[in-house]
């Protein structure tokens, strides 16, 4: 489904991603573990478009899409589903979310889907007409993993998405990714704080200093002492 | 800084052994230190302190006004007046800063632009005539400044061009030294962020004021030194045509790059000068160059300069 | 009595709704892109000279709706092409915020100077749309007053329907507020900026077409257009059509009960007067979100 | 280029006052030329220097004085509004004879203050004041009964216009009528709706208006014609701006209006003058403005005075001779008063006009009061 | 050395912080957790001066309602963000310079600068540009130049959130190690369990505003109506 071979990414003169070759299957989960700015989120961006200095080849469904701009991509069915949330501040929860089917494969579904996500985070039906930049923390976040689900994309980039939330709802966003990858979508995850992520992951994928240094199934993960003592810790 | 600052005011001092003997150039020198105190100033509060003031050219003309009304009507020495006319202006700058503090960007600068459009009919209209500012004729006879019995009039040009470089000098140091302590810091800080700056004690409040007032009294001072060393005054500097040339400066010289606005002074009156010959052209030249110099010299001349010398440059945008 | 104050009032509203025309494109611009366009009255010109140049120039055939008709788009292009020219490439410089406005300044100060070689330092007049007056006894109200206040009325009306009614006005907000996250969502960001100013430029050439024919077309004319429109564009708030349209109709009637009562010199001060308590007030400016 | 004989010409190229500019250019241009054209002035060919005053900011006038007469030495110097004030002090330092047209009691005033340091100054036109007097002479003079003794006066807010504006009330006053409005505006007005009512309310016999610009004279008219009083509408010396005329033809007929130091039209006085006229329209393609043969005429009065001398660079002699012996001009003799001020008068009137079939049309000069020729005031349509 | 008496924080209709009072002591370290969007970092803006409120708020028996966020920085009242903040103009050491320079009364003190950047592991970050330093760094640059100011009380605004295990391990031993070796007492939000339980003497749970528990960690968190609203099911089976 989705692949990047020898991906290469800079910020200016700072070299971030250094030959990263990873892929997704149809309908699976990879994760992607490693250590606080070592390029977790700048992989995410670069496959999604929101990286200006790339090199490599990015192919998504056998097509290339190298250097394709974020906003095509989402036309497309690919989604990047930000760490820092990015929403619409001066805007209410719903104009947010309505905004979530911008693109057009995600247009008829808006109202489905909008009733979906609102079922799946009640406190953001309450806060429905709230503006986002109130919002709390955790409170974004859910906005920010709902309006991304809006989105109805194939291919999602999921950029820690238990970040900042409480106890049992990081577990529900757990639960949440799987059914929606039972759904047939694919999903490609950085996750520091899930335990189970080893039960959620089909593939996992190690990145330090911008380079690949693990790359295995979930269970050979499990195996692996290094990455058990760093990561499968909480 | 202060070396670039050094050899600029060092190379400015020897021109009157070349063109001392000629009133027009010594006349394009004198105004050259004037407006480059007055675009210092600019950049002190726009490019450091990140607050859009565009009140500028309306300081330097209270400044210029107030001394002349000053020593014409209480007969105050012009020496001692000028300080009074940077009183006056600072008091102004805070009275203006203090509305300005809660609102941001375009807001504050139409405050402070406003500023600038009210004074002309103010100058002109029954307030101005009845403080003594001529109406919209003008003031047509204010004294020299006038040092231990030496009046510096227009016609010994290389005192008042000697008397200017001192001003000049000084306040560009009080410039440097402001923008080298703690004073520079805070500035960008609050620019990035206030609540984070707060949070670590900065007053936005104190330091904003303290800015607004420190560069309308230096501006307003430098105004009242332009007042008796022309001996006439109009409402004729509020057009547009000053503050345009002003803000040419800064783009010449570099927002928040000082001592930039001093080169970018210096370029701007002598290309104004040499295009002057060419009536309507020379304002189109001009736009047209500000235009290029902004997208192709990000940080005006000192950019170049430091590009083409290699100096160091302080990271201000968030890259690696 | 009475008849006198409707008198000043229809001044006012004419007033205002000829400012409200003017303002709305700049408050466009600023609310979408956070750029503050100091040739916002040089392209009002622009919008007047194009008309000057069709009608009395080549005489053009069909009037002030062929003007329209060739008017309007190569303002849109003009505007579209400068924004991707001159205002684009600074987005991701430091201090971008000053540098657009001085990029804008001197584009103004060029346009301005480019009117006054190409046609000279006077003024040039244009036929009226319609002639005549609505006479109602004592008062009389100019049709080419009405033309203009129904004009820029339902045209900022209609516009402002479109910003909160329609995906793209969603967008277009969107792009105002988060341009990164307008991009995740699938909304083009650079074509957002781009077309909002181009359109801004269209608005406001349209006013300088509309207007032109009252008060003439000269270089430098511009100058008023654009303060006029930043004082209510703060006053309404930076970025609120709504706010916009109440401030230019509030400013018009101040600006004629003011003239009425004390005198045309005291509309200066009593427009700041009641800016500056505004902003005191409401920082953010009557209906606006924060610049 | 030894032998050429410099003279400077400051004058507002760009900004706000581009136009009058051009205006003193247009005479001063045809001067040199002639000049020129027959040998030049003791054998040496003019040489024109420019200098862009700009918006006459202080130091910009004092700028033009040391670029002109201190580093490109030239032999005179030819504004047209130059500086109100400001441009005496500026010049008084130097020594080449210098022609204003600043029409401003300040400039004198300032003069007076050191006739000596300041005795190559000369003025083109005589004072506001005295300007403003003249209307009022003419406006009282008109062959028209006015329907009641009120007055709206609007200026602007610059020295001219409050200028006259004072001078018109105190003379009105005087003579037992209501100054039923007064008001200063900013140049710019194009919206007159508050004031409009207030006329309205109050219907003057007389309006008068000073704003030297067109776009607000003409959309005062406009937007007064909506619904016109019976007001004599006097525009002063704002008739100048040829747009007014151009832009408006035969919609303006019934205006009246002043200019001084100016070319009767639409038949000149004599038939020097009216060969100048066909000249100047020949050259420029239109009829002359006001300014343009003040300018020409102190071009040609200081180029008589050298010839008289025998020295260009001999400035004190060449003014001793402008200041004793005067100039003869196409309408006949210009002279000077001790303020070095071109009085009005003489073969030099002001020149009252009324929009008469689209054109000025002179009906009056003064002083003294006089019809001229056989042009006739016509009630003008609102009135009737 | 802080105490909260009776707190209410009202937005419109929304009641944020609803009659909260709470009490911390001199050299604690004091943990609030809580749902999402319980009116936690309201808490931390009522403290700091960024919202008026009704309530009292007395800082060692100072009251210090009503006072400007600088004045309280002055005081000895530091914090850091929730959503991380950096001066994108200034390098690091220049951002810890500010909290010395204008937070501390006793003014800047460049071996204090450079014994933070040391105790944080920052050296080689020192001339970096706050702006492109990493979660981890931005967050760790917020502590810094909250200490700078030399602070009687930190308050920490979920620290955790985005690091893994190893990293939050490493970020609990410098909180221990500000609390022990500074003598600095700490109030910290966090959503991490393991976090709460093992740094906290003592934990306030807030729900809606309101207090529904506090207390010594251990038996707060086993609380029902906290296991509940709070840590759900699994969680309490997990621990
Ligand atoms: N816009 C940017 N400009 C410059 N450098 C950047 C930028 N964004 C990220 N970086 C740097 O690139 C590196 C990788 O950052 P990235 O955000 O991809 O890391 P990460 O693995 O996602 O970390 P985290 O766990 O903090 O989210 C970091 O060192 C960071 O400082
Ligand atoms: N300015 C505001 N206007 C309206 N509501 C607000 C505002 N600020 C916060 N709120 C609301 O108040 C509640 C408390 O917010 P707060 O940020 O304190 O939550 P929190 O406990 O820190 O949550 P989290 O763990 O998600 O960060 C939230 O529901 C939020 O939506
Ligand atoms: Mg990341
Ligand atoms: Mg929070």
């Amino acid at each position: 489904m989705l692949q990047t071979t020898e991906l290469n990414a800079f910020y200016g003169q700072f070299h971030v991603l250094h030959d990263v070759s990873i892929h997704v299957r149809e309908q699976e989960v990879a994760a992607i573990l490693g250590p606080n700015g070592h390029g977790k989120s700048t992989l995410l961006k670069s496959i999604c478009g929101l990286v200006d200095q790339v090199q490599g080849a990015i192919s998504y469904k056998g097509r290339d899409i190298t250097g394709r701009p974020a906003e095509k991509l989402v036309n497309d069915g690919v989604i990047y589903i930000a760490e820092n949330r990015e929403l619409f501040p001066e805007m209410s929860v719903l104009e947010n979310l309505k905004l979530g089917a911008y693109s057009k494969n995600a247009r008829p579904f808006e109202k489905k889907n909008l009733a979906k996500v609102l079922e799946l985070f009640p406190r953001l039906e309450e806060r429905k007409k709230q503006l986002a930049s109130t919002l709390s923390g955790g409170e974004a976040r859910m906005l920010a993993i709902a309006r991304g689900l809006m989105s109805n994309a194939d291919f999602m980039c999921i950029d820690e998405p238990s970040l900042g939330l409480q106890p049992n709802l990081r577990v529900e966003v757990f639960n949440i990714i799987k059914e929606i990858n039972k759904q047939g979508k694919s999903i490609l995850l950085v996750e520091q704080n899930i335990p189970q992520i080893a039960e959620l992951a089909d593939r996992i994928y190690m990145l330090e200093e911008g380079r690949i240094t693990f790359e295995g199934t979930a269970q050979e993960a499990g195996e692996n002492e290094h990455l058990k003592e760093i990561f499968l810790g909480m | 800084m202060g070396g670039l600052m050094a050899i600029i005011y060092g190379g400015l001092a020897i021109m009157p052994l070349f063109v001392g003997g000629v009133d027009y150039m010594m006349h394009i020198l004198i105004m050259i230190l004037i407006w480059a105190v007055v675009a210092s100033c600019w950049d002190l509060i726009m490019g450091f302190a990140g607050i859009f003031s565009f009140g500028q050219v309306a300081f330097f003309v209270i400044g210029a006004y107030a001394s002349a009304i000053v020593s014409n009507k209480f007969g105050i020495p012009p020496f001692f007046s000028i300080f009074i006319a940077g009183g006056i202006a600072a008091i102004l700058g805070v009275l203006v800063g203090l509305p300005c503090l809660r609102l941001k960007g375009a807001y504050v600068a139409l405050v402070t632009f406003a500023v600038h459009m009210i004074l002309e009919p103010f100058l002109k209209g029954h307030m101005g005539r009845a403080i003594g500012t001529g109406g919209s004729r003008g003031i047509l006879t204010i004294p020299p400044i006038n040092i231990f019995g030496y009046a510096f009039t227009p016609d010994n040009k290389v005192a008042v061009f000697y008397l200017t470089l001192v001003l000049a000098v000084i306040c560009s140091v009080i410039i440097l030294m402001v923008i080298r302590s703690f004073w520079g810091t805070a500035f960008l800080a609050l620019k990035d962020s206030e609540d984070f700056s707060a949070s670590l004690g900065v007053s936005a409040f104190k330091y904003k004021l303290a800015v607004f007032a420190l560069t309308s009294f230096l501006t307003g001072m430098v105004g009242g030194f332009y007042a008796h060393y022309v001996g006439m005054l109009s409402t004729r500097m509020l057009g547009i045509d000053l503050f345009v040339t002003l803000m040419i400066m800064l783009v010449i010289g570099g927002i928040g790059q000082f001592p930039g606005a001093i080169l970018g002074a210096i370029v701007t009156v002598t290309l104004n000068e040499m295009l002057s010959p060419l009536g309507p052209y020379r304002p189109l030249i001009l736009g047209g160059l500000v235009v290029v110099l902004v997208l192709l010299l990000p940080d005006g001349v000192i950019g170049l300069l430091r590009r083409i010398f290699g100096g160091k440059r302080k990271t201000r945008e968030a890259e690696a | 009595m009475l008849i006198e104050y409707a008198d000043v009032f229809i001044s006012g509203l004419t007033n205002g709704s000829v400012y409200a025309l003017m303002a709305v494109g700049l408050t466009l611009v600023y609310g979408v892109s956070k750029a503050f366009n100091f040739a916002y009255g040089s392209f009002y010109s622009l919008g007047g000279y194009l008309a000057w140049v069709l009608l009395a120039g080549i005489g053009i055939w069909g009037g002030y709706i062929s003007v329209f008709i060739i008017a309007l788009p190569l303002l849109m292009a003009f505007g579209y092409v400068t924004e991707k020219l001159i205002v684009a490439p600074l987005r991701s410089r430091s201090d971008w915020e000053i540098k657009v406005m001085m990029i804008t300044l001197g584009l103004a100060l060029f346009m301005d100077n480019f009117y006054q070689v190409a046609f000279g330092s006077r003024m040039k007049s244009l036929p009226p749309i319609v002639d005549g007056v609505w006479d109602l006894g004592d008062i009389v109200i100019s049709y080419q007053d009405i033309v203009i206040l129904v004009l820029s009325v339902s045209g900022i009306l209609a516009f402002r329907w479109i910003l909160n009614n329609t995906r793209i006005g969603m967008a277009v907000r969107a792009v105002a507020q988060n341009p990164e996250g307008a991009r995740i969502v699938g909304i083009p960001k650079d074509r957002v900026f781009a077309a909002t100013f181009a359109i801004s430029t269209v608005m406001v050439g349209a006013g300088g077409v509309l207007l032109a024919q009252k008060y003439f077309v000269s270089p430098t004319g511009g100058w008023d257009i654009l303060v006029k429109s930043w004082v209510i564009t703060a006053f309404g708030g930076m970025g609120s059509i709504q706010g916009g349209l109440y401030a230019a109709f509030i400013l018009g009637m101040l600006e004629a009960f003011v003239g009425y009562w004390f005198g045309m010199t005291w509309v200066l001060f009593a427009l700041f007067a009641v800016l500056l308590a505004t902003l005191a007030v409401r920082p953010q400016g009557l209906m606006g979100k924060w610049g | 280029a030894a032998d050429t004989i410099k003279v400077g010409v400051p004058l507002a190229m760009t900004g706000a006052y581009t136009d009058t500019g051009d205006n003193y250019w247009k005479g001063i241009k045809i001067a040199i030329d002639e000049i020129n054209a027959s040998g030049g002035l003791l054998g040496k060919q003019l040489e024109p220097v420019r200098f862009d005053t700009q918006e006459f900011a202080p130091e910009r006038v004092m700028q033009g004085a040391d670029y002109l007469c201190g580093k490109m030495k030239v032999d005179s110097v030819h504004a047209g509004w130059a500086g109100w004030g400001q441009d005496v002090r500026a010049y008084g330092k130097y020594t080449a004879p210098f022609f204003a047209d600043d029409g401003s009691q300040s400039a004198v005033d300032v003069f007076n203050q050191d006739p000596k340091k300041y005795s190559n100054i000369y003025q083109l036109t005589d004072t506001d004041i005295n300007q403003a007097s003249s209307m009022f002479r003419v406006l009282m003079a008109l062959p028209y009964e006015y329907p009641n003794k009120k007055v709206a006066i609007i200026t602007a807010d610059d020295a001219w216009g409050t200028g006259v504006g004072e001078t018109l009330a105190k003379n009105f006053k005087k003579e037992g009528w209501k100054v039923a409005l007064h008001e200063e505006v900013p140049y710019g007005t194009r919206e007159w709706g508050p004031i409009l009512t207030r006329i309205r309310k109050a219907k003057p016999a007389i309006i008068h208006l000073e704003i030297v610009s067109a776009q607000e004279v003409i959309t005062f008219f406009r937007q007064f014609m909506e619904s016109p009083t019976k007001s004599i509408l006097s525009y002063g010396y704002s008739i100048v701006p040829r747009e007014v005329v151009q832009t408006m033809g035969t919609e303006a007929d019934g205006i009246i209006g002043e200019v001084p130091t100016a070319m009767p039209t639409p038949i000149a006085p004599t038939p020097e003058a009216q060969a100048w006229v066909e000249n100047f329209k020949k050259i420029w393609g239109h009829q002359p403005q006001a300014g343009s043969w003040a300018a020409y005429s102190g071009v040609k009065a200081w180029a008589a005075a050298v010839e008289a001398v025998g020295d260009a660079k001999d400035h004190a002699a060449v003014c001793k001779y402008i200041s004793t012996k005067g100039y003869k001009g196409e309408t006949g003799w210009w002279k000077w008063d001790e303020s070095n001020v071109m009085r009005a008068g003489g073969d030099v009137p002001i020149g009252h006009y009324q929009v008469q079939g689209g054109e000025l049309v002179t009906i009056f000069t003064d002083p003294p009061v006089k019809p001229y020729k056989d042009f006739k005031f016509q009630t003008p349509r609102w009135c009737k | 050395m802080l105490e909260a008496i009776h707190l209410t924080k009202k937005f419109g209709e929304l009641v944020a912080v609803n009659d909260l009072s709470f009490k911390v002591d001199e050299n604690q370290i004091f943990g609030i957790a809580g749902p999402n969007g319980a009116g936690k970092s309201t808490v931390y803006n009522l403290i700091t001066g960024f919202y008026p409120f009704e309530g009292k708020l007395l800082f060692n028996g100072k009251n210090i309602a009503g006072k400007k966020p600088h004045q309280i920085a002055k005081m000895g009242i530091a914090r850091t963000f929730q959503v991380p903040r950096t001066f994108p103009s200034l390098t690091v050491e220049e951002a810890l310079s500010v909290g010395s320079r204008f937070g501390d009364d006793k003014g800047f003190d460049s071996e204090y600068v450079d014994f933070l950047l040391h105790f944080l592991d920052f050296e080689e970050e020192r001339s970096r540009n706050t702006g492109a330093l990493d979660l981890l760094g931005k967050k760790k640059l917020m502590m810094g130049a909250a200490l700078a100011t030399r602070p009687k009380l930190l308050m920490l605004d979920e620290p955790m959130a985005g690091s893994n295990a190893h990293e939050i391990q490493e970020l609990m031993d410098f909180i221990r190690r500000i609390n022990e070796e500074m003598g600095v007492t700490i109030i910290i939000i966090e959503h991490f369990m393991k976090v709460l339980t093992e740094l906290t003497e003592t934990l306030l749970i807030i729900e809606s505003g309101a207090k529904i528990a506090s207390g010594d960690p251990e038996k707060v968190t086993s609380n029902e109506q906290v296991v509940e609203c709070y840590l759900g099911d699994a969680y309490a089976s997990d621990n």
